[in-house]
């Protein structure tokens, strides 16, 4: 890790610790809008941090060490979209997200499509929506990415409470909303761009919360086990405890260099196809590895870790979550899987004898 | 009547009248209501089930019901399985824990007083387990004191299951200290009306609170609702835990058994039946609930045959636990986003309730409760296949890791 | 289980004990012949012991104790084919058998079809078909069992060596064969009824065999473990390792249970269908549990597991190969997942709110 | 120039060299071949990669290839990855173990005696494994007794890779009982001709035998032949053991990956190219395999930039293992009967050969040599996550268990 991200991630974990688990999330909002945090990924032209996807993934796998509340990762992705459309609007934009304005994004499904210039469909899985000025959303069709003013006519929003208690989504229903009233952020070829980035950014971050998640998990067994005593030694000195504590750490640490090598060889190249099929495979290992390690924690922490009042079931529930949002893991693994297959053509084929 | 045609009337006798029995709809009636609700249905049931006669059927013969044979139990047991009929846990203390102690170790005097009350409704819970105890019995902490004819009692239970209703409690608590740490333990019967005594419901992962904590301030128990003698509280309690001798490992897995279709309907439901990488987990599934269900029947059948091995019933919890987590697993799967929705949960159900996410959740009931897997697993490899343990001089003094 | 079947496996047990791991196939072969080990699922009135599936079951599973190399597996299913055909060619084929004249057949697929009253196709896994006169096979249709000489004109065998060095498999290659100098045992309705019994029958005899070769190795392993001391204490003394010589003990055990179970249900009811689908849930629950009880108690061997000429490895192998016979897991996985959809159908319907 | 623009220069320089270098048909040629022509093949090769300078880039400079950086070195073996040319298994001990150790803990003369040797093809193995002794160095028996200038060696050695074709040994030996058991072992460089040596290639579960044992009966070594001070030879040995320094996973890992059309190829081969179920399984092997190369990846950069942690290697290593046997695991699975045929073996390839059953074999030699899983389990959690020891008191007498 260069010594910038060092200090990124230095400085995120402090606000985050002092903060709490699950800390609430208008606090946390207000927070994290002062502290400039919503830069991160801004080029320095714009008055931004540029400190990269490898920053922002940085600073969501703090933000998961301590399930924050916040709809830090949506307002991140919006902020990407909006980086990348036309100057004129994009300042308007920035200043108003910068004092604090929550734009929200979709974190599963998006289904729009236009005609007569009016938008029909829906999103799931729309973090926040209720604090929310605007949400960003695509159609179907990948030719049109826009920002939807929540308060409109024709804008429906609904809460989904999930099981997990750290994160509030909601659906929003579009029905005949005319395109006018509404800022449209890239059309056509440029809109396909952004929206295969935004999907693969949308991975990166789901896994590195994921990543981060799982490290306070483990680190809280870990913690567990030496505090309690049974029949006169500590938990932790079992050693088929230990055992299981060390695949753990294993895949944790698996899953985080993973995310950092496809970030270091892809960073250059936003816009690359297999920034995409990477990111899939960043997203399964690390959210099924999170709720992996979520699952083998809490049964360690025995009866304790069924008790509301103890934190570990909000991890396993994150975990959970974060595992069918954007995709699920059987369909990633299918698309990883296609992609070799396709590409496995001729390649490499005089190898095998 | 042969012994094997007599069991299959039982079977249709059972199947029949269950059949025109069992609450309709219970499992609507019974999603996102409240506890005293809860708590009204599980008395109808109960005193349905009980005036029936198949509440009791583990009961000497004599008592309303009583004098079945094991298998003739096991039978009864399959049939409330099949027929999806509510499970009686409000009353399982009480059925089963209670009447079996006071059977086995009680006075006359003690069964006299309290196993009328049990057929009438009275609610039984458990006090065996302590904060920081875990499966370490012999570690208990709640002391009590003996003052002329009573105990004064202090100290704190925890994970007893619905003792915020509960009547009365079995009480296991430390009457000494100078021994071996199993001498030290003697077993009460508590009123739960009794002044000092307060319960705490633990709200749980899942919303729900089926499990409470009690605390004791100096509170009195006569020496006449002591059982067993003063230091025998250790093996009263091993008489109480044995009490449903497998019975619940038969309904349970034949539950999950029956409930396969549910997985099936959620495929459905979410459109991939036809999916053929959900048919493999499936498939494994399948065969891996047969598994469990052929280990529960054949520990019942040891059991009614005499021929008890000790790790046999460690291998049936443990298998158990793994397959109720696996197939609360496939659930969530099979559910996607949508299981991810908070959708409440069920009183009094089966583990298996549809709602995949509560179901995982509730699923770590049975591998952390009554013994942790990883306790089973120490079992298994000790005492069944002779692995030897970490002698006891091994030990760090307390707090030094 | 029974006294009758206790006794059948204690004196099984004594004669695989004895002759040791994986012993000579012809010398096994000789003894089991002599002791009458064929009869034992033959009717008391055919001058068999009439012990039933349970009964060849109990006697499978000792000779996978033993990685038994003897075709004991083919000829018992042979044996069951001929029981069920007409009477008066039954005896003379009883007679040769029980002299000790070994009719094999296929563990594996069978392809075959019939015209002109020749039959062409082949047959894979067929075991020990070099030492045997005739071989059991049917046709893709189901309308046909027959014994094929194995000498006769038109039939062809080849050797197909496996890494299981415990069992010999053959391909047997048929070529306008004419149906009239082979031995028809079954046509029509009841080649179809038989064909279906005699796949479950091979499912329940590989699964069998398997729990046995997993028994076996355990008790291998565990003793190792007991003996090998390192750091000074015993390996049994490590946690770790007991924990997952539980978890093993505890699937071999299921195994068991679940073979046994569906054989006491299913004893008498041979033809119906369920007789199938549960035979193809034991195989593949067996075979798989056999191969991961092998796979980790080689690891638990160390390198000493990794020499050839510790029998570690003929178990592996054994337990690879009997996953694939007769069905793969993933078939079989998908079969009954079929079977319950299928079942589903209005089925506890109202069950789910 | 720029680091970088260096770097990536050598990488085109050393891909053109492959490219017309890497002997075509070699996994073919080494498909069920005799050891002899396998021993030819190696030497080949050998001699080509070190004649162009590309099998000692972490020799000190001055010496042929010699200087190179430890990225550059990585650039090496990801190309001879990339490549898929053969392994150099014969060689690598010479090459790494043996030289490093004389580089870094040699006398002048021992480095003037034996360097030269090692370029002309001269064979090296190690001889540090015991029987009984698994990962557990400091329990070593071989006996070495200082008679005047010589010392004279009795016992056994086991799992010495090839030491059937070698030239030398790595040798480590116990001078001395007396202390704590690590400091009783003292190292030697070996001449295998030397009387009283002999080999017994031990063979392997795959059908090769690329391990052997060594029996020492009166073999005499001269003490100049000795690698640091009497009594200093565990610490020689872990100067030996570091000296690749994380650069085989890099290649391994790398190799793997290029492996895995090999599983597109057969699942061609066995029409299941378009099974649902197989591209999940495939999909997070993929994953996997993807994460397995970024750890290696990683710890080299640890390295390169002097990061590394204790425990960083355990957990390579461990992932690595378990990530080869999903590998081969798959191609079992995907092969079906047709992978359960005697395929034969392949020499001096790499870990992934298409013949998924040998491979899967072959993987144990991870998760079992080197420091098996377990080993590495309890270094993890022991020295990275901080869990504690049992402590050293705790023993059993020996053989009572």
């Amino acid at each position: 890790m260069s010594f910038e991200l060092k200090e990124l991630q230095d400085s995120t974990r402090r606000v985050i610790d002092a903060a709490g688990i699950a800390a609430d999330e208008s606090e946390l909002w207000s927070q994290l809008t002062e502290l400039g945090w919503l830069m991160v990924t801004v080029p320095e032209s714009l008055g931004g941090l540029e400190a990269g996807v490898q920053g922002a993934c940085t600073m969501h796998c703090e933000l998961g060490r301590g399930l924050a509340r916040a709809p830090y990762l949506p307002a991140m992705l919006a902020l990407d979209a909006i980086c990348g459309s036309e100057q004129s609007e994009r300042d308007t934009w920035l200043e108003q997200v910068f004092a604090g304005g929550l734009i929200t994004t979709c974190l599963a499904e998006c289904s729009l499509h236009v005609s007569d210039s009016r938008l029909d469909g829906s999103a799931t899985g729309v973090q926040s929506a209720d604090s929310a000025q605007h949400v960003l959303l695509w159609t179907d069709s990948n030719d049109l990415v826009v920002l939807v003013d929540l308060r409109k006519p024709g804008v429906a929003i609904t809460a989904k409470p999930t099981w997990d208690l750290t994160r509030r989504l909601f659906d929003v229903e579009l029905d005949q909303v005319p395109l006018s009233e509404h800022h449209i952020v890239a059309e056509g070829e440029s809109a396909r761009v952004m929206i295969q980035r935004l999907a693969a950014l949308r991975d990166f971050y789901l896994a590195a919360d994921a990543i981060g998640g799982a490290q306070t998990m483990l680190e809280m067994t870990i913690e567990h086990l030496q505090t309690r005593v049974q029949f006169k030694r500590p938990l932790a000195l079992f050693q088929a405890l230990k055992h299981r504590c060390a695949d753990m750490k294993a895949s944790i640490v698996a899953a985080e260099a993973m995310l950092f090598d496809a970030l270091r060889r892809l960073e250059g190249d936003l816009d690359n196809p297999q920034f995409g099929i990477k990111a899939r495979g960043v997203k399964m290992f690390a959210t099924t590895m999170f709720t992996q390690v979520a699952e083998d924690c809490l049964q360690l922490h025995g009866g304790i870790g069924m008790a509301d009042e103890h934190p570990c079931h909000l991890f396993l529930k994150r975990a959970l979550l974060s595992e069918q949002l954007s995709g699920s893991g059987a369909a990633y693994a299918s698309n990883l899987a296609l992609d070799l297959i396709e590409n496995s053509g001729n390649l490499q084929s005089g190898k095998c004898a | 009547m042969t012994t094997e045609n007599r069991i299959e009337a039982l079977r249709q006798e059972v199947r029949a009248w269950l059949e025109s029995n069992v609450p309709t709809g219970w499992r609507e009636a019974m999603t996102n209501v409240e506890q005293d609700a809860f708590v009204a249905a599980q008395r109808d049931w109960f005193v349905k089930l009980s005036t029936a006669g198949y509440a009791t059927p583990h009961w000497p013969q004599g008592w309303l019901g009583g004098g079945r044979s094991l298998a003739e139990q096991k039978v009864i047991f399959e049939e409330v399985a099949r027929a999806d009929a509510p499970r009686l846990i409000l009353y399982f203390v009480a059925l089963y824990h209670a009447a079996c102690t006071l059977f086995e170790c009680g006075t006359d005097q003690q069964r006299e007083k309290y196993l009328d009350g049990i057929l009438q409704g009275k609610i039984w819970c458990q006090g065996f387990s302590e904060p920081n105890a875990g499966s370490d019995l012999a570690s208990l902490r709640t002391k009590a004191e003996r003052r002329g004819d009573r105990y004064v009692i202090n100290g704190q239970k925890i994970w007893s299951t619905m003792a915020q209703y509960a009547d009365y409690c079995l009480l296991l608590v430390r009457t000494d200290n100078s021994g071996p740490p199993q001498a030290g333990l003697t077993y009460l019967l508590l009123d739960m009306k009794t002044k000092g005594v307060s319960v705490r419901p633990i709200s749980q992962i899942t919303g729900d609170d089926e499990f409470a904590e009690i605390f004791f301030d100096d509170v009195e128990v006569a020496v006449e609702d002591r059982v067993g003698e003063e230091g025998a509280g250790w093996a009263v309690a091993q008489a109480t835990l044995a009490s449903e001798r497998g019975l619940t490992l038969v309904e349970l897995t034949q539950r999950m058994r029956y409930a396969l279709p549910m997985l099936v309907q959620s495929m459905r439901q979410n459109g991939c039946e036809h999916d053929p990488v959900v048919h493999r987990d499936l498939g494994k599934l399948i065969a891996n609930v047969d598994a469990a269900c052929a280990l529960a029947d054949q520990y019942l059948m040891k059991r009614i045959m005499g021929d008890e091995q000790v790790g046999d019933a460690s291998i049936v919890k443990l298998f158990y636990a793994k397959t109720l987590r696996e197939f609360a697993a496939l659930g969530v799967r099979i559910g996607g986003l949508q299981a991810q929705y908070y959708s409440g949960f069920m009183r009094g159900a089966t583990q298996e309730t549809g709602h995949w996410t509560l179901d995982f959740m509730n699923s770590y009931n049975w591998s952390i409760a009554g013994g942790s897997n990883e306790v089973q697993r120490n079992i298994i490899s000790e005492r069944m296949l002779g692995m030897p343990r970490e002698p006891k001089s091994w030990q760090l003094a307390e707090g030094k890791a």
